[in-house]
């Protein structure tokens, strides 16, 4: 176990490990990302990344492929872009279209390309690709009156095409909003932007994060947590019919759920409470969602 | 909540609890100390002193199931009796932690794999009957007969003949029920067919059960339902649970005692030596596959699973029967562990068979399978499935859209497993 | 008879009529003009005065069916309606020359030959039930229901109940019948399988019905057998007439009556357009070809062609079914004319099937059809079945000793017809 | 029609027309042999056969592909074989081998040869093939005690033989004797001889004429008559199952039935009585034989 002390004097916001594993980014309302690099028992701060002109919400690291690169995004209303060569750190994009606080940031599946997908409190979520040249080409959406808190990508799947076609990918992407409602969204070629595929109504006040399974091939699954005191675990058979609601206890939790975090497999669910408290779910043989035991410090 | 949209002003008072999972099978977490706002208008601090980074294992409960199960079953490798074996100590494991845990599938399984098992062994294990043998057992005061019923006089019984002799079974039927003659109701009936034959039975259960007993509702449902199911006629007898709500209620409450009383009344061939499935007549196999169907659309999967499973009905993407959407593709809710295993067992139970080479629906379970193998940081056994699976690939047709998803989420595990493996938290 | 060997010596004292047929075709006769000895030992002396010599067709009687039937029957070439036509023809000359004569055969080949016959027109041909109409039409004083039967009560229904749970189906049974209860013993039955289930009504039908009605008899076994046969279980239902000498004797008696109420009560299906043939359930040709069997091994060969020909069983050297050696391979005595013209027009009915290309038993008979022919001096339409043979024997196997013989006898009667065309008693 | 008067002046005792219908063979008490040829109406009696010592009883052309040849039998316990040649006739050979009179003569169906059966009151039957050699070859039977009235061939059919060989010849035929009985013969080829196949017991008087109706392919049917006043039709559904007893009618005749005589398609029976009429019968669709009519002169 490593464990690492005292990252900000201010509230910490994200902790990120990198795809191997080896680096942990963490943002604060001190307005820094720390990079630490561990190895072993042992770590070490390599680096504090000051760009940002408020609280730092949320951290996400590239895929590997692209280089050592993380994203962060800040009440500042910017999504910047970092990158380490030769062991230093450096800015090297800003994504600046939002007018309000971005809240959530997180890279698609690499089989896209580097594409970033970002949540704003102006209301909208955009979606912008870092091409070779440089360029940025952003896609706009407004997707929740009042604010949106979070955005999270559907897994890279394959899907049926024009008979004559060979299959495409399923872009999909889901959003959770100050609306109290849970969008999903879908990349349509001809029109080339994402348009709303369903809105699913279910929580009494803000939805404050939403997380898209990174399993494959079963159905779908979406966790959505809310200012509401409860989580909801959203269910698609194929990726083409109906959403199916599922609450994922009848009680309220004791307070605000902030987070929540799937297992590379699907099989555990993490939400992080108000209560000081990250439980842990999985789904039974009946298709109930039991506890699966609590995090302790 | 008329509160005024204050952006996310109130993440600036919190200190929540930080978790995220990580592609690399690792976890960092922090928990605050303190509960609770930060203090009132005050500098905001972190109350969490410490992140922690630890394999997934670490914080996983050891799933005791996915450990031990000696998967992947193959064909011609695996031996029955290993399986029935470990399913032994998962049933006596299972309910030494929790009594109340409902073991018939665990136990359902067994019995499909062990040599000799017969109908009545599954119907006993739905539902005891032993106890009603007491019942039985208690002595019975014949009282002294008592006409107490009707039957037709000699021209109502000529007219009877003369109305079958000119195939007028309306007429007869008619006849005979306004006597209230139900033994020659039933044997007119018989001729007319299933549909008219039920509708007889149901009059005459309804009519000559109805006063007297305490609990005529199962008395006249399971005769009526046992009757039924008999002449072939199981999906008009159980459609009748779709339309009345009290019998919708009574049927799934019983669906054991039901489906026990069902198969208890097979007539028991001569066992087939050598016979290793348990022969369902195709009677019963209609009331087993249109009960699981009602159940299955009442939101009783499990009990609907138990009900495919008894009739074996193949797990596969196309619906039970030609007339219903209702599919049988999993056991369960199929992201459990739970449902993975079963499957499995339940698909080897099918290898005996002669051509079978196993359910495709299975593999994208079996890949998940892996990937929680890997999760819990069992990483031989995962190899060993991401091993089969390759495989089972190969030779699966590859323009198929369910097989290139596969192949994509198994190549993205098996690096992923290389991976972690030679990474610096990695096993030896 | 004592009388010592005295040689032929009788004939010495005798002249009796010499009548010889040839191969020629030619009869010699000679009739003697006196009758009796002659003069008691005085010289014997012939009294033929005279030998005729005459083509056979002179004194045998003309036999209008073989003059004027339209063979060989040819598929694709001979018309049904034609057939149907001649049939007509030939109903009426038979009625009109013996009104006593039952043309049932002849009026069912017509019936199956005609599009849109019904079974209903098949059962109305065997027994006109139409006569009952007038016994249903008679008014009926219902009668108040008093109690004259026997049902279970509830302790007993619940027996009933926890007995079929337990699968304990004798139990159940048992206690039914001793209850006296026989709705509820007929629906145990039900579940038991056929003879279970036969052994109840026939029980429940000689209790209920074996007084009051004066002709109880055809009653319980009618009712019984109907009963019996659509449940599928002709076979047993037709063993009781094999062992109880008077029930044999009212089958074999009523065996129109029988079969046409089995037939009236089969339901009717709706009619398949173009449809050549009359669905038979399977049940009901269960029972057509065991109630044949019946009637064959009692001697009633004519009836059970009947029952044979509605359930269009094939000729055949093969057994109509398995476990029997009863063969159906000529309508009736097959050396007679009617016979081989039967035979030919139930074989036409089949020539709508796509594949069907003769009964190859029936080749011998066409052979003795053409012979006939020939000797009744129709010598033109001899040669047509003689020409039709020659086909057929060319297509068949030829190593068969059956189409060896045939090949053998269709040659010796070319040389025939050959030869008296030619002689000089020959037609022109 | 030809009529042909007073052949004979004493008894007649059979009258046979050639296989091409051209000649008429008569025989007589009065130990003579008539020969008549027949053309159109006309007719004119070409030879008179003497030779026999006692009333000839029956005479039988042989099948023309032997030549123009007539057997005939007596009571004075011969048979002679006769033959013309450029139109006269002369007796070609002599068959004496019983000790009694010869009461029938027959060819065998012209497959087999050449081979002639008789019957005789010395209780056997003799079949005695002639050769192109000239010789005889008689094979003599046991085969009614106190006489035997008639023999009767069964017509040429084929059976079955070893599996590996070709089918084989069925020779069959039948009996009529003095001791009541009706008796099928069978030649066996180890033995080289007729073997007793079946005993058919049925009338209670001496069987007068025993008859194998020549219809080949169906069953076999023979019609015996005796002197008991009936007469009975012998059928076989297989040429090696039992034998099926069936009364003409169930009424006696008024008198002594003496000959019985199957049309060439086997479809009528003719029966000559003592009653002076010659009866004609067939089957019926039921399997009852019915009348046909009579001949009238």
């Amino acid at each position: 176990m490593v464990a690492i002390a005292n990252a900000h004097n201010d509230l910490i916001h994200d902790a990120v490990l990198d795809y191997y594993g080896k680096r942990l980014a963490t943002c604060s309302s001190d307005k820094t990302i720390k990079i630490f690099e561990v190895e072993g028992e042992t770590h070490k701060e390599v680096a504090t990344l000051e760009g940002h002109d408020g609280p730092v919400w949320r951290v996400d690291w590239a895929h590997p492929k692209f280089g050592t690169i993380l994203a962060s995004c800040s009440y500042d209303g910017k999504v910047l872009i970092w990158k380490e060569e030769n062991g230093r750190w450096s800015q090297i994009a800003c994504h600046a279209v939002h007018s309000a606080s971005v809240n959530s940031v997180q890279w698609a599946p690499h089989e896209y390309g580097a594409l970033l997908l970002a949540a704003s409190s102006d209301g909208k979520v955009s979606v912008v690709e870092f091409k070779e040249n440089g360029t940025l080409t952003p896609i706009i959406i407004d997707a929740h009156n009042i604010g949106v808190n979070s955005a999270s990508w559907a897994p890279a799947t394959l899907q049926e095409n024009k008979p004559t076609k060979s299959p495409e990918e399923s872009r999909r992407f889901v959003t959770g909003g100050a609306d109290n409602l849970v969008k999903i969204w879908k990349y349509n070629n001809e029109s080339q932007t994402y348009l709303l595929e369903d809105t699913l109504q279910g929580h009494s006040d803000w939805v404050r994060d939403v997380a898209w399974s990174p399993s494959v091939l079963l159905r779908s699954y979406i966790a959505s947590v809310s200012q509401d005191k409860t989580c909801i675990i959203w269910t698609q058979e194929n990726n083409d019919s109906s959403w199916k609601k599922t609450e994922l206890q009848k009680e309220r939790f004791p307070d605000v759920l902030w987070r929540a975090s799937w297992s590379l497999s699907g099989n555990i669910l993490a939400l992080s409470g108000g209560d000081n408290k990250v439980t842990l779910w999985k789904e039974n043989l009946e298709g109930n969602w039991e506890p699966a035991g609590e995090v302790e410090q | 909540n008329f509160e005024q949209p204050i952006d996310n002003l109130a993440l600036l008072r919190r200190q929540f609890p930080i978790f995220r999972w990580s592609p690399s099978n690792k976890i960092v977490y922090g928990i605050p100390k303190a509960i609770g706002n930060v203090s009132f208008m005050g500098a905001s601090t972190s109350t969490i002193e410490e992140f922690n980074i630890v394999t997934s294992d670490k914080i996983m409960p050891q799933n005791t199931l996915l450990r031990t199960f000696p998967g992947p079953l193959t064909k011609n490798k695996t031996k029955k009796k290993d399986i029935v074996k470990w399913l032994d100590g998962i049933i006596t494991d299972i309910s030494a932690t929790n009594a109340m845990v409902d073991l018939t599938i665990w136990k359902l399984l067994k019995l499909k794999l062990l040599e000799g098992s017969t109908l009545k062994d599954i119907s006993m294990l739905l539902y005891d009957s032993n106890e009603l043998q007491q019942f039985l057992a208690e002595p019975y005061q014949a009282t002294q007969l008592v006409p107490n019923a009707f039957r037709m006089d000699a021209i109502c019984q000529m007219k009877i003949l003369a109305y079958l002799q000119t195939g007028n079974h309306d007429a007869a039927l008619q006849l005979a029920l306004e006597r209230k003659d139900y033994s020659m109701a039933l044997l007119i009936g018989s001729l007319v067919g299933k549909d008219k034959w039920s509708e007889v039975v149901q009059q005459y259960l309804s009519q000559e059960f109805s006063s007297g007993s305490n609990n005529d509702g199962i008395w006249t449902n399971l005769l009526s339902l046992i009757f039924q199911v008999y002449i072939g006629n199981s999906k008009a007898a159980i459609e009748r649970y779709y339309k009345n709500k009290e019998e919708e209620r009574w049927a799934i409450t019983n669906w054991k005692r039901i489906t026990s009383a069902v198969l208890i009344n097979i007539n028991s061939e001569p066992t087939e030596q050598g016979k290793q499935n348990i022969h369902i007549p195709p009677i019963v196999f209609e009331f087993l596959v249109e009960f699981g169907i009602f159940l299955r659309q009442k939101g009783q999967e499990l009990a609907s699973s138990v009900l495919f499973m008894i009739a074996n009905v193949p797990l596969s993407v196309e619906p039970v029967v030609h007339d219903t959407e209702v599919r049988f593709q999993y056991i369960g809710a199929r992201s459990s562990p739970e449902s993975m295993i079963l499957s499995e067992i339940y698909e080897f139970g099918f290898s005996s068979e002669p051509k079978f080479n196993g359910f495709p629906i299975l593999l994208p379970q079996k890949l998940r399978h892996a990937y929680c193998l890997h999760e819990q940081g069992l990483s031989s056994l995962a190899s060993k499935y991401t091993d089969w699976l390759g495989y089972a690939i190969k030779s699966a047709p590859r323009n198929n859209i369910s097989n290139m998803n596969l192949a994509h989420g198994l190549n993205a595990l098996t690096t992923r497993i290389s991976s972690s493996d030679t990474s610096w938290l990695g096993k030896p």
